[in-house]
């Protein structure tokens, strides 16, 4: 099997070649790799170095690997799939919109911004009470806020879309 | 004063603190409980477990009245409140006094008079304890006296709710055209936060440190104090690192047995029963100003137990059952150095936005030196209802530099899996020079670390956490393709999976 | 003598331990390890992972030469032998000589000198040290001899194997009649553990303890000892519960320096370098007698750790890299009491016989005072290969009192499911009686201890016990029904094994 | 649904009422029962008492639950099997032939009885070293040595059987 595997920026291709053999980039490399004890806890030997990593997958399919203290991202798409999915124009969609949901239920304390306010990167789009703290959720991006769905003291439960910026 | 059985009137690392203690005296446990926290460790260990209400706090951990009838119904003679909830709440505590039961804490006049920091200010002041700059009255100041006031304290400054508590109801003012705005957004604050919007003014502490000192004191009048604990390591006045002693006085021995003694006068101000803080700022030529009391145990309490010895909330109990204090001054000596870090459900890479979910799982770093502090399990659900603090991570070494070593190597260990934690944050952190050398103020963390910066250049291997990745999602692919012929799948790496299936079935 | 990068030839709790040590220096890691030890914690856990062979020791853990050739071919400066295995093996010791690498431990030639009982006592002897009377000569003895030399020593005597340990080839003899059985099924004995079929004669010192004292030697001749252990809680040889300090010393300082001062002279008589243990048989009148010296780390390391303050571990590899001491004897100080209990796979209520299985959960104990060293997981599977040793739980209190309290505490939290353990039998011992007051000799577990008679009266709860059991046995029964209808079925309970399955397909 | 559950010498009636109700031996009790995330581990709330217990099954039905430090085995009988059971005479034979199984893989180092020997409870059957230790097996009961199916010095898997009894 062949997967197109990005972590950060960079992309890998990595192949699965059966009897504890992989390529990556065309490398092949020798892993010994075990899950423990159906836990998601992965222990991996390659060329004697041991590695051991939990990894578990998000809601957006996407993989987080915990490795040695740092915390890495990574999507694993098979490349046959990949390869239609670009074939169709899927993907690759930055002038979207994007909608800033509830990452846990809680109470709006102050929403700084209205519909048709202009906002760049970084700007706080909705003060958030959870947890006991006011936690201050920001724009990803530049953009024109296109909708405001929540408004100050408004109880709300998590993934409630917030606020709609174009 | 003589109890058998104690009920713990809060939830989470802090009860079960509190349950361990009294199963080590023999004393019989009772605890309480909101609705998801049904399953939580602590219900599970004490001898009685009742429940209170649901989720929100006001209807279940705040519930006075529902406290006292249980602990009436359960004859537990003591209730101990732990930290938050009602441990600082006067009204409390004379309720437990006037039903006969005893508070496991200081009198309720005490925790009064503390409470207002108006009024703290002013009765530590007349004991003869500094207190930082400010307006020096117990009465309501309007915004006109404030505003005339103001260039007397001088800027930069602080507005301060006198109910405050937790950074609510506090502004940094630079000067005075800033100051009405200023003090309309702190009052509006406090009146939300603690139903009363009165404040006061502080002058700001330039590169001020957090230093406290834990006291302790009997009925009979005896108050020691256990020495210091460091907390300059906070972000929007959370603390999140504590250590004890404190690298700024370290082997001053003579400046720490100073702030030991005035800390001892202002518990002494207030006639201080059982276990208190005092929390001062401490500028760099070791002038020190008294900050406010907590009348009650502290989070980073593990710190000074490591260092002295001393079990405080064992000697809680020993003091609320009327005993002498176990230890004079002279006893006290610390030994070695111990740091705490808070393991929070935050995500250090992303402003520290609380996370919540499931721990999916858990390995808790052990060994020698290591100690956890935790009312989280497999499986247990970070809820939004509570705090985000996830466990306390506390180390011991012989020095400060084996108990950093120490605590990369214990926050190497620690396995979450289900909850984003600050463990990341942690790691940075104690391989910063600047912590490292033990140079850093309260403003350290929000204006000089950043974890991004603190990353760069530092070893990565996003080749292997791509192979890794990869392995596990092609294994996952593999089973879906499986798992249609159940009876025929691979079973040499899954075989643990299947006996767990069976097991639980 | 300057390294890097550590093996640590061995497994399970005791590789944690020094890999954690290891961690704490910067010193980088190499693990090996039997096949079916592919998952362990300390194959995990190192930088580096390297097969040796399958699971019997002799195939791996054992072979000598492939673990020389790892260290080889992956550049590690030292090699740890843990305890067991090769680490009381002078041919090794001498072959890390040999090839340049530095072996963490004393030199071969004291391993050699106090590996043959016969020449350790002529030895230490010689250098003033009292052993236990016995046949005096490092020569090999034939039954003709021992026959005739048995009633000088006098009755009742052992006869021990001269390469013995673990209580091997080891035999109690009451009167001349039983000798020549008692010869021939030790030598055979001997022979079939250590390939030698040589034994001594020992007195049997009657109500005897077996106290023992932890030494420190560097390269330059600096001798200190730690203070003593007290490891008469044992069963078969095999030690139960250490603890530090002894009760039956006390607080006789004068006793602890004439034992220590005398442990030091033994470990001067072989010169010995880095950490060693000097075994002493105690009677009631305090007179000791030198029993045997283990020349390498003990699996009771920690309660020294815990009173002394000392990182044993570290203190070895520090050693072995040159440095001087750290501490001197004025240095050592013993604060506060440390009891460990080795938690074995082994049932209490069944004649201690050993149990295999894969622990299906596991959740330590935690909190204030409580150490835990293991090298288990869920998972894990408790193989017949090697030792029962599951995990050491080791307490700290400031008294035996608050130790022993602190102790009940921790058994009561550790659960484990999968495997039986002796956790009861600890937990009767920690609320025995003689136990409690201190009051105790080596044959005290088999002569006057019976879990069985411990636990007659103590209260018991056999029908919650049987609710519990009935409600899920029914849950059971009601799921295999609800099964076929997977999709329907009752999410309430189960909804976490619910995520947990789908997380894992 | 009806059980009768054994603990020790001691039988229950137990009834399960549904809504929380469970009658013990005619007694009715309110519980409240819940497993901890899926793992072996059970809380139980009994009029404000805390019941906490590891519960898992033996191999032989049985279940071993560990309750406040203390083991209890209990046998949990469905009332209407365990009706059919007896009436067909099943079960209940005291007299019948004692197995001694290896409980662990390891080598017999001495089996200190033959064919044909009268033994009484307690009795040593067999030496079988494991885990470095050597462990004596006993006799459950008196009888008579019917067959010795292993030999010292021999080499031997988990459940094998070794010795009978009759």
């Amino acid at each position: 099997m062949k997967y197109i595997t990005t972590v950060g920026e960079k992309e890998y291709k990595i192949e699965i070649l059966g009897d504890g053999k992989v390529s990556v980039d065309g490398v092949e490399y020798t892993v010994d790799f075990e899950p423990v004890s159906g836990q998601p806890v992965f222990t991996m030997l390659v060329d004697g170095r041991s590695y051991e990593a939990t990894i578990h997958q998000e809601e957006d399919d996407d993989w987080i690997v915990l490795l040695h203290g740092h915390r890495y991202t990574a999507n694993v798409e098979d490349e046959r799939e990949k390869r239609l999915r670009a074939a169709a124009g899927i993907g690759v969609d930055d002038s979207g919109e994007f909608i800033l949901k509830a990452p846990m239920p809680g109470l709006v304390v102050k929403v700084p911004v209205s519909e048709g306010d202009e906002i760049k990167q970084g700007d706080v789009l909705v003060i958030l009470e959870s947890m006991k703290m006011q936690n201050e959720l920001k724009s990803p991006r530049d953009g024109v806020v296109s909708r405001v769905l929540v408004k100050d003291g408004e109880s709300i439960e998590q993934k409630t879309e917030m606020v709609h910026i174009e | 004063m003589t109890f058998t059985k104690v009920l713990i009137a809060n939830r989470g690392e802090i009860a079960m603190r509190i349950l361990r203690a009294c199963r080590e005296l023999g004393i019989k446990t009772v605890a309480v409980y909101s609705e998801p926290d049904r399953n939580a460790m602590h219900v599970r260990y004490a001898e009685e477990a009742y429940l209170l209400g649901p989720a929100p706090s006001n209807e279940s951990y705040l519930r006075a009245d529902k406290i006292i009838e249980i602990a009436k119904k359960s004859e537990a003679g003591a209730i101990h409140p732990g930290y938050g909830f009602l441990s600082e709440n006067a009204d409390f505590a004379q309720a437990c006094e006037d039903e006969g039961i005893t508070f496991i804490g200081p009198k309720p006049e005490a925790i009064a008079k503390m409470g207002d920091k108006g009024v703290a200010r002013a009765t530590v002041k007349a004991a003869g304890v500094p207190v930082v700059p400010g307006t020096e009255t117990e009465e309501k100041l309007s915004d006109e006296d404030l505003l005339k006031l103001a260039p007397d304290v001088g800027f930069p400054l602080l507005i301060k709710a006198t109910a405050g508590g937790g950074g609510k109801g506090m502004r940094q003012v630079n000067d005075l055209e800033e100051m009405p705005a200023a003090l309309e957004s702190a009052r509006r604050e406090s009146l939300a936060a603690f139903g009363d919007d009165n404040v006061y003014l502080e002058k700001m502490i330039i590169g001020a440190r957090h230093i406290e000192i834990q006291v302790l004191g009997d009925n009979e009048g005896n108050i020691i104090h256990l020495g210091e604990r460091e907390c300059s390591i906070q972000r929007r006045h959370q603390k999140l690192v504590e250590e004890s002693p404190s690298p700024f006085i370290n082997e001053d021995e003579e400046f720490r047995q100073k702030m030991g003694a005035i800390a001892v006068q202002a518990a002494q101000a207030v006639d201080y029963v059982n276990a208190g803080t005092i929390e001062f700022l401490v500028d760099k030529d070791k002038n020190f100003y008294f900050l406010e009391m907590n009348t009650r145990l502290q989070v980073e309490h593990p710190v000074t137990e490591y260092v002295t010895g001393v079990d405080i909330v064992k000697e809680q109990i020993r003091i609320a059952r009327g005993r002498q204090l176990g230890y004079t001054q002279k006893d006290v000596k610390m030994n070695g150095w111990a740091i705490e870090c808070r393991i929070n459900a935050e995500d250090p890479y992303n402003n520290f936005l609380p996370s919540t979910g499931i721990i999916q799982f858990s390995s808790l770093p052990t060994g020698p030196g290591v100690r956890v502090d935790t009312g989280v399990y497999l499986g247990f659900n970070i809820s939004p209802y509570y705090d985000s603090l996830i466990s306390k991570l506390i180390v011991w070494g012989e020095t400060r530099g084996q108990a950093i070593l120490r605590m990369r190597r214990a926050l190497e260990e620690y396995r979450l899996v289900g909850v984003v934690t600050n463990i990341p944050f942690h790691q940075s952190l104690m391989e910063q020079h600047r912590f490292i050398a033990g140079n850093f103020d309260t403003k350290f963390v929000e204006e000089r670390f950043s974890i991004e910066k603190a990353e760069e250049g530092k070893e990565t291997n996003p080749e292997i956490a791509a192979i890794l990745a990869t392995l596990v999602a092609h294994q996952q692919t593999e089973r879906a393709a499986h798992i249609i012929q159940r009876g025929k799948r691979d079973t040499s790496n899954w075989k643990w999976v299947g006996r767990w299936e069976r097991m639980h079935r």
